[in-house]
């Protein structure tokens, strides 16, 4: 098979994180909004993007996720007054790790996007998949077995 | 180094007469040159039995946490780095301060025994002693001398806190500060692109026999049960698998972010030499980046800046460098 | 008009014809359209009214219109695409690239030659 | 072994026209743990539900699935029918197939394929879901309103009315706010003094409302039904007991300040109350402006005071409360002009906002009402008005529409030909809009009774000339320039949230827009309450609105209010953090990232080898934590873990959603 045609065959799976009152509420929203996005996007809700620890993260691309999203809401916005402050620090940092340590930063996104914006959750969703999409597959951190 | 040798036992044996101390915490030499082992000495009369030497190099703060935390009070020896490790665990409540009494030693360098042996002079050598910044290695029928810093740990070289930053007695002067860049190597990864990177961390990384030395001589690691120890649920597979060792490493990197106090003890206990400061000071040039300088381990009651924040920080996860 | 869009760069369709950047404008006693009706015109689709108008040559390009618009619609710089269009409707290039190191030498100033190449190059 | 149920629903076509039903049960009934999987039409409906209930009992399943809209929409509907049948409710979970994923994709195959994965990260975390309790804490029976204009007037006496001690606080020395300001109120040109003032005396009158004017919230901690504020109540110089409210005291008062209440339009005392119906009717001192305290000189108030009264050595006092609920009805500011430097505002006298217009047409404002021209008070003849100064400018001001200026600047022009009928009002708008009860009704009486003249389009700038304003507009209706020399230009500033709003968000712990109007918890559903459960909000703190809207909505976040404080006990929401002891090391990293300060640190004595041994450990309050769980996320060995999202959970839902 030529590199050409994986690339084709390629659907990446992208796990994606988000808060209950902000972003999930938005991945609603986009819902009721019929605005599609790649199915290739699975979203865990959880209450906020500061529940969200560096290992779920990790787990998810040894599980063989090929992209990961952490998506909560706009700082200042925090249902949980702080916790995507928290968040920003913890993932800004993680994210600068795994590229040092070698994984496309492209890999791991975060973003701010509130229940009000369905539009923006699906774009934002579009966008990673587009971008994982010619990344290709996650081999660096994914488990051999 | 010899003075304050005396000045170690003199004290040792001081404290413990007092009663001020039911332990004191120190180093011992073994056999060999390159031995200085930690040892616990409950009576004066066992105080001639430390040493101060330049391979005193184990953290004695570690010691605090299980062994010995149904002693009354226990004195110490600490280094600049074996200090800061201390108000790490301090940070972490896992120590008291009340119950150690802290001997400041401060340390102008230790001489890495590897280095030695690369260099050819490990054959028949019988001690090295330090005269300013010049080393004798002592043979049975020769003398060899040598510019210290060749022989240093890399650690070393690095130190920003040779004197101890809490104690209750110093022994000896204070030794001027003169550190050498220690961001170099982490400069030099930055300025790869990211599939070297991968390549060299992937060498790395396989190598890797999951023996926790690192995890366990480290002053910042103080869990009671490590969340890899655990079973339920189990975060760390066992499989020897290149993903499950990069996992242990990510996450135990990060679990240091903010908390990691540079002391090098990881990189220096690693048997098989995976250069574990690159991964804790990339952290810490980030943090230092993106949130000011922060040095772990200087004052306890600061806040990590990991557990904390400011409505102005950066968001830095938005920075995109290209694949 | 997708032309005007790709030089202009402005979203025509922001505006909702307040008036602001006639009522600012300086000159528009001399346009024979006012600049909130050539927005209007455009966003009709009939580019055609508007580059025939003596307006897009009356304005100043001061920016008032730019600076009050509370729609962050850059009027000044749809007219200089207007102007743009027409100029590049009436010739070939009249810049080649092959001609610019005789221009730069003969010391004619860079920025001239940029906007040169802005206005008459297709 | 687990004995999960999945029930999946086809909402009509909404899931099953995307989604291929047939297969997604047959996928379930593969997955581990599943005893049962079946379909209805309906799930939410009559016979769904009764399904559940019945397949629960039949099947004994101890967990159960539920594949269908999101978990926002009927988790708790769901969580209700399990408890009917005798589970605990918290051993359901939802898999969000549809607006997750039938709604969002177009390719069949591709949607089931998800449907099937989400189904199976939903049965992943539900065979690890634990039966969970809700617990009962005590109701505090009292309530705090915050800002004491109509709003929290309104919803003080509403709640006072239902038997509840409520105090209201307020910054400035009066209740009243931005109503007390105003002259006529649009449609119905009734006077507002005369239906606030009222108001203001039932308030203070009122036994069970406490006021606390020149008073301010310091703090705020604790949780629904059980908040603790701190209160600082200014130091008024004024012993409220003594006053008799004669007002000799700033009769004589030799300072002269620019008046607040007038929008700077006239001058009041270093000792003042703000205006002659203020409520309390008690003065105060202006310390910054006071000759005693600036220079220790003077002294006046205090010798001509009969009742002395006047206390210079008064000083702030900090109250401590407690409060099931607060209501939050801080109100509005106009748009700082700054940057609108065409219109000219502050550069010439006659150019005033339209609060200012307020005063100025008022009786009891400065020149008795007579409406004059601030710089020489003459009678004006022409007037411009402009709508959407600040508002709809996305570029320099705000982006939303201040929604009360169509309505009042047709009031204006209105009053205006009352007073001077030879004058002539100059509209200048974008849109009118009027939606409202007699809303157009009135806007059409200024055009054709009043013979106001409106302009399409707005001012491009406004200069003096003479002693006139030349106003440079548009009308874009007919297509011309439009130069008007005006007398008067009054422009209708945006409304913006009080300058402070973002800090007292911060302070409350509830939400605010970009624009910092704070944030109700849902926009149609649930329009008067905060995103934080026993914090209610009233009047344009939240959004701009009319006096109408603002007195409903404040008699609406009373009522909810209310029905908080008419509770004897609340349970709480049982998916709370919990310690595991034996891991936990006594960091405390979670306190410091615990947002509530509902972690502490507890004292633990346990024995080692058999010997004692204390450590410290952390210990959760359940009734403050809110369950956000960042103490999870920071805790290193896991050893604080949040209930019904635990890390065994999301490690499983990981694991399941990857495969």
């Amino acid at each position: 098979m030529s590199v050409a045609a994986k690339t084709q065959d390629f659907e990446p799976l992208i796990v994606a994180f988000c808060c209950n009152w902000c972003s999930y509420a938005g991945a609603d929203l986009a819902g009721t909004g019929r605005m599609s996005y790649p199915a290739n996007i699975r979203v865990i809700r959880v209450p906020c993007s500061s529940r969200v620890s560096p290992n779920f993260i990790l787990r998810a691309f040894q599980r063989g996720a090929d992209g990961v999203v952490v998506a909560g809401c706009h700082p200042g916005d925090c249902h949980y007054v702080s916790g995507n402050y928290h968040a920003r620090r913890r993932f800004s940092m993680l994210r600068r790790f795994l590229e040092f340590v070698g994984i496309e930063a492209e890999r791991l996104e975060v973003h701010w996007i509130s229940a009000s914006e369905g539009s923006r959750f699906a774009q934002v969703m579009q966008d990673i998949t587009d971008k994982i999409r010619v990344l290709g597959p996650n081999r660096k951190l994914r488990d051999s077995r | 180094m010899k003075e304050i040798m005396q000045k170690m036992r003199a004290e040792a044996a001081r404290v413990l007469s007092s009663g001020e101390v039911d332990l004191v915490l120190g180093w011992e030499k073994g056999d060999l040159w390159w031995q200085s082992y930690p040892v616990f000495i409950e009576n004066e009369k066992k105080a001639e039995l430390l040493t101060w030497d330049l391979f005193c190099v184990p953290n004695l703060a570690k010691y605090l946490l299980e062994e010995i935390w149904h002693k009354k009070r226990v004195a110490l020896f600490f280094k600049g780095c074996d200090a800061l490790g201390f108000n790490q665990l301090m940070q972490d409540k896992r120590v008291d301060r009340e119950k150690a009494f802290i001997f400041a030693v401060p340390c102008s360098g230790l001489v890495d025994p590897q280095k030695v042996e690369r260099a050819g002079l490990h054959q028949g050598l019988l001690r090295v002693e330090r005269l300013g910044d010049e080393l004798t290695f002592v043979y049975k029928d020769r003398e060899k001398k040598t510019a210290a810093p060749w022989f240093y740990y890399d650690k070393c070289l690095t130190c920003r806190y040779p004197n101890p930053v809490v104690f209750d007695f110093m022994l000896g002067e204070p030794v001027p500060v003169n550190p050498r860049e220690r961001f170099t190597a982490v400069k030099e990864l930055e300025g790869q692109n990211v599939d070297a990177r991968f390549q060299y961390w992937q060498r790395q990384f396989s190598r890797c026999i999951r023996c926790f030395a690192c995890r366990n001589v480290c002053p910042a690691c103080s869990c009671r049960e490590c969340i890899f120890d655990l079973t339920s649920p189990r975060w760390l597979g066992k499989a020897t698998e290149l993903s499950e060792n990069q996992f242990y490493h990510i996450t135990r990197a990060f679990h240091m972010a903010g908390r990691c106090v540079d002391c090098g003890e990881c990189a220096r206990v690693c048997p098989v030499q995976i250069p574990l400061t690159s991964l804790n000071r990339k952290l810490i040039k980030d943090i230092d980046e993106l949130y000011g300088p922060y040095d772990a381990g200087v004052d306890p009651q600061k806040v990590p800046p990991l557990v904390t924040f400011n409505p102005g920080d950066p968001a830095a996860f938005l920075e995109s460098k290209g694949v | 008009m997708q032309e005007l869009a790709e030089i202009s760069g402005e979203k025509i369709n922001d505006c909702y014809q307040c008036g602001k950047c006639t009522a600012a404008c300086p000159v528009n006693p001399f346009m024979d359209i006012l600049p909130h009706q050539v927005l209007r015109l455009l966003q009709l689709g009939q580019v055609e009214q508007v580059l025939q108008s003596k307006t897009i040559w009356v304005c100043a390009t001061c920016f008032t219109c730019a600076g009050r618009c509370p729609r962050d619609v850059d009027l000044s710089v749809v007219m200089e695409a207007l102007r743009a269009i027409l100029l590049r409707q009436r010739g070939g290039s009249r810049l080649k690239g092959e001609d610019m190191p005789c221009l730069i030498r003969k010391g004619m100033p860079e920025q001239g030659i940029v906007s040169g190449f802005r206005k008459y190059t297709k | 072994m687990r004995r999960i149920g999945v029930f999946i629903c086809w909402c009509g076509t909404n899931i099953a026209a995307t989604v291929d039903i047939e297969t997604v049960i047959k996928e379930a009934r593969e997955m581990p743990g599943v005893v049962y999987a079946g379909d209805n039409k309906y799930m939410c409906s009559e016979t769904g539900q009764t399904q559940i209930k019945g397949t629960i009992v039949q099947q004994k399943l101890d967990r159960v699935v539920i594949a269908s809209c999101s978990p926002r929409m009927h988790e708790l509907t769901f969580r209700k029918t399990a408890a009917a049948a005798g589970l605990n409710p918290y051993l359901v979970e939802i898999a969000n197939v549809r607006e997750h994923c039938s709604w969002v994709h177009k390719d069949k195959d591709a949607a089931t394929v998800k449907a099937v994965a989400l189904i199976r990260t939903a049965v992943a975390k539900a065979a690890l879901d634990t039966g969970l309790e809700p617990q009962e804490f005590v109701v505090t029976r009292r309530a705090l309103v915050i800002g004491g204009g109509i709003a929290g007037i309104q919803a003080a006496l509403d709640i006072a009315e239902a038997g509840y001690a409520v105090d209201l606080v307020e910054r400035t020395p009066s209740i009243g706010g931005r109503m007390a300001q105003l002259d006529k109120t649009f449609p119905t040109l009734d006077c507002s003094a005369c239906i606030l003032t009222p108001k203001m005396v039932d308030a203070a009158a009122h036994p069970n409302i406490n006021l606390l004017t020149y008073s301010e919230v310091e703090e705020v901690e604790g949780y629904v039904g059980n908040f603790e504020v701190t209160i600082r109540q200014k130091a008024r110089s004024v012993d409220a007991a003594k006053c008799t409210g004669c007002g000799l005291c700033f009769e004589k008062c030799p300072s002269k300040v620019k008046s607040e209440f007038d929008e700077g339009l006239a001058l009041r005392k270093a000792i003042y109350v703000p205006f002659p119906q203020a409520v309390p009717n008690i003065p105060v001192i202006d310390r910054d402006h006071c000759r005693w305290f600036s220079k220790k000189k003077c002294g006046v108030c205090k010798k001509v005071c009969p009742a002395s009264a006047v206390d210079f050595e008064q000083s702030d006092v900090l109250i401590k409360q407690k409060y099931g609920a607060i209501v939050v009805a801080t109100g509005f500011d106009l748009i700082g002009f700054e940057i609108f430097g065409e219109f000219g505002y502050g550069k010439h006298p006659d150019i005033i906002t339209s609060m200012e217009f307020e005063r100025l047409v008022n009786a009891s404002g400065p020149g008795g009402g007579k409406l004059l021209k601030p710089s020489n008070q003459q009678p004006p003849k022409n007037v411009v008005f402009v709508h959407c100064v600040g508002s709809r400018d996305k570029s320099r001001g705000k982006p939303y529409c201040s929604k009360i200026c169509c309505m009042y600047t047709a009031k204006h022009a209105v009053l205006l030909k009352e007073k001077h009928p030879e004058a002539q009002a100059y509209v200048f708008y974008i849109d009118v809009r009027t939606a409202g009860k007699d809303f157009e009704e009135f806007h059409r009486r200024a055009v054709e009774e009043y013979a106001a003249v409106y302009l399409r389009g707005l001012v491009g700038k406004v200069f003096p000339s003479g002693d006139k304003l030349l106003v440079n507009g548009v009308d874009t209706l007919s297509n011309q320039a439009v130069e008007i020399e005006a007398d008067l230009v009054v422009l209708a500033a945006a409304l913006t949230p009080r300058h402070d709003a973002e800090g007292l968000a911060r302070m409350l712990g509830i939400g605010s827009d970009a624009h910092n109007f704070f944030v109700e918890a849902h926009p149609k559903l649930r329009p008067v309450e905060s995103h934080t459960a026993g914090l209610f909000l009233a009047g344009t703190c939240q959004g701009p609105r009319d006096i109408p809207e603002t007195v409903a909505q404040a008699g609406a976040a009373a009522a909810k209010a209310i029905a908080l404080l008419n509770k004897e006990t609340l349970l709480s929401d049982p998916c709370v953090s919990a310690v595991d002891e034996s891991l936990c090391t006594g960091c405390l990293a979670c306190l410091k990232v615990c947002p509530y300060k509902a972690i502490s640190d507890k004292p633990l004595t346990e024995k080692v080898h058999g010997r004692q041994r204390r450590r410290l450990v952390a210990e959760v309050n359940k009734a403050l934590c809110q369950g956000c769980g960042a103490c999870s996320a920071a805790c290193r060995p896991g050893a604080m873990n949040l209930l019904g999202f635990s890390n065994e959970q999301l490690l499983a839902e990981v694991d399941a959603i990857c495969l």
